[in-house]
């Protein structure tokens, strides 16, 4: 399965990367497995994944809390809260 | 009639008013609200610029639900959202909505909600480049504690 | 900075709000509301112009201390309030409210007091010509009660 | 004492006129005196003020209730409740 990761603002600067397409494990099944695999790729996945509770993720750009099911899911974005307007 | 629009370039509010009206002359009242980048943050830094960073195809489907959503709460004849990304700087427009509707109270409530809303779930970041140096804005624990009055 | 007109003329709402702006780049939140005839009346009736009769000098006074007022109640940078008396068709502007200040809801709020209490306490007065003739409109109770939510 | 009298709306349609200059006897006090005493003047000021629930007043451009003394006023105006806006 491969599946787009998209990054915004400081999780993007944590990760170094804004975009990456990756095949996650089969056993990786909720937007919280992905953090928890997406923590292992490097140093700076980790930073950026080490404090669960500032990140947001969006399902095929769709709001979605952490314990969402990943599912057929093409695209999954993790940021944190936003401040526009 | 919705008019959403995310874009890089600078948009003149009140020319965008005025297109806007040309489009719901049966209202009676239309409401519409201007959000401009400060040159003061409330700690005390100048601002010199500030950079909203977006994701692109989701901000404009989000900003696209919030308005069905605004149109079914409230009898509308329109609504306008122009929300801008890239580098702006103090005293230019960043977001721009603007709703129509028979009575006012409706035209209000719509386009607060819609401010409202944006700022808690359209995916923009802003970066504010200051006298302290440049960092990333935090959400505010007030535009959530707005955000929830509209919840059903 | 307190903007206050009453006038004949018709005037360009998009156009007065890019001037107001220009009056205050530093506030991050400008709110905005635009009254316009309307043609038709909730009973059915097409309305085909209206004449808004004034007290001279007693509006001009009224709605300079209405600004005094919200400017009390909440943190402005500025206020504008345009009122038109005459003769107006429908689409036309009757009345334009604009406030700034540094916060959203500051804006909103000062915005939508001064067009609750304008409609309750400024001495304008609309006589509709419609398919069913010439009538004066009747003072809404909906505004009584909006207008209510302000006091003290 | 000279005063000069201001109507509005269908409240002027009523009287036949905007405006008068007009000379109160002494013990006209009120607001709702001055009504009183004004409905004597002719069938069309009767008219105007055969329902006082329906009249808003004015005193020196300031809203009144109809309890108000005159004083020293200049200027009373009646009218309809307003719909500005």
């Amino acid at each position: 399965m491969s599946l787009t990761v998209l990054y915004f603002a400081w999780v993007k600067e944590k990760v170094g990367c804004g975009q990456e397409t990756l095949a996650p494990p089969a056993d990786v099944a909720t937007v919280a497995g992905l953090m928890d695999w997406l923590s292992t790729l490097s140093p700076g996945h980790a930073a950026a994944f080490a404090d669960r509770r500032l990140i947001k993720s969006a399902v095929d750009q769709e709001h979605v809390d952490h314990g969402t099911a990943l599912g057929k899911a093409r695209e999954v974005a993790f940021f944190p809260p936003v401040t526009g307007g | 009639m919705q008019d959403i629009r995310v874009q890089r370039e600078p948009f003149d509010a009140g020319a965008e008013i005025t297109a806007f009206l040309a489009t719901v002359p049966r209202s009676g009242g239309v409401a519409t609200f201007i959000g401009q980048v400060r040159d003061f943050r409330e700690s005390g830094e100048t601002v010199h610029a500030m950079t909203l960073e977006h994701y692109p195809g989701m901000a404009d489907r989000a900003l696209k639900a919030l308005a069905v959503d605004a149109a079914q709460r409230w009898p509308l004849d329109g609504a306008l959202i122009i929300h801008r990304y890239g580098e702006l700087h103090p005293g230019e427009a960043i977001v721009l909505v603007a709703t129509a509707a028979a009575h006012r109270g409706d035209a209000f409530a719509a386009c607060e909600f819609l401010m409202d809303w944006l700022k808690t779930k359209a995916p923009f970041w802003k970066k504010e480049a200051t006298s302290a140096g440049t960092s990333w804005v935090s959400a505010s624990a007030g535009d959530d504690a707005r955000a929830e009055r509209w919840k059903d």
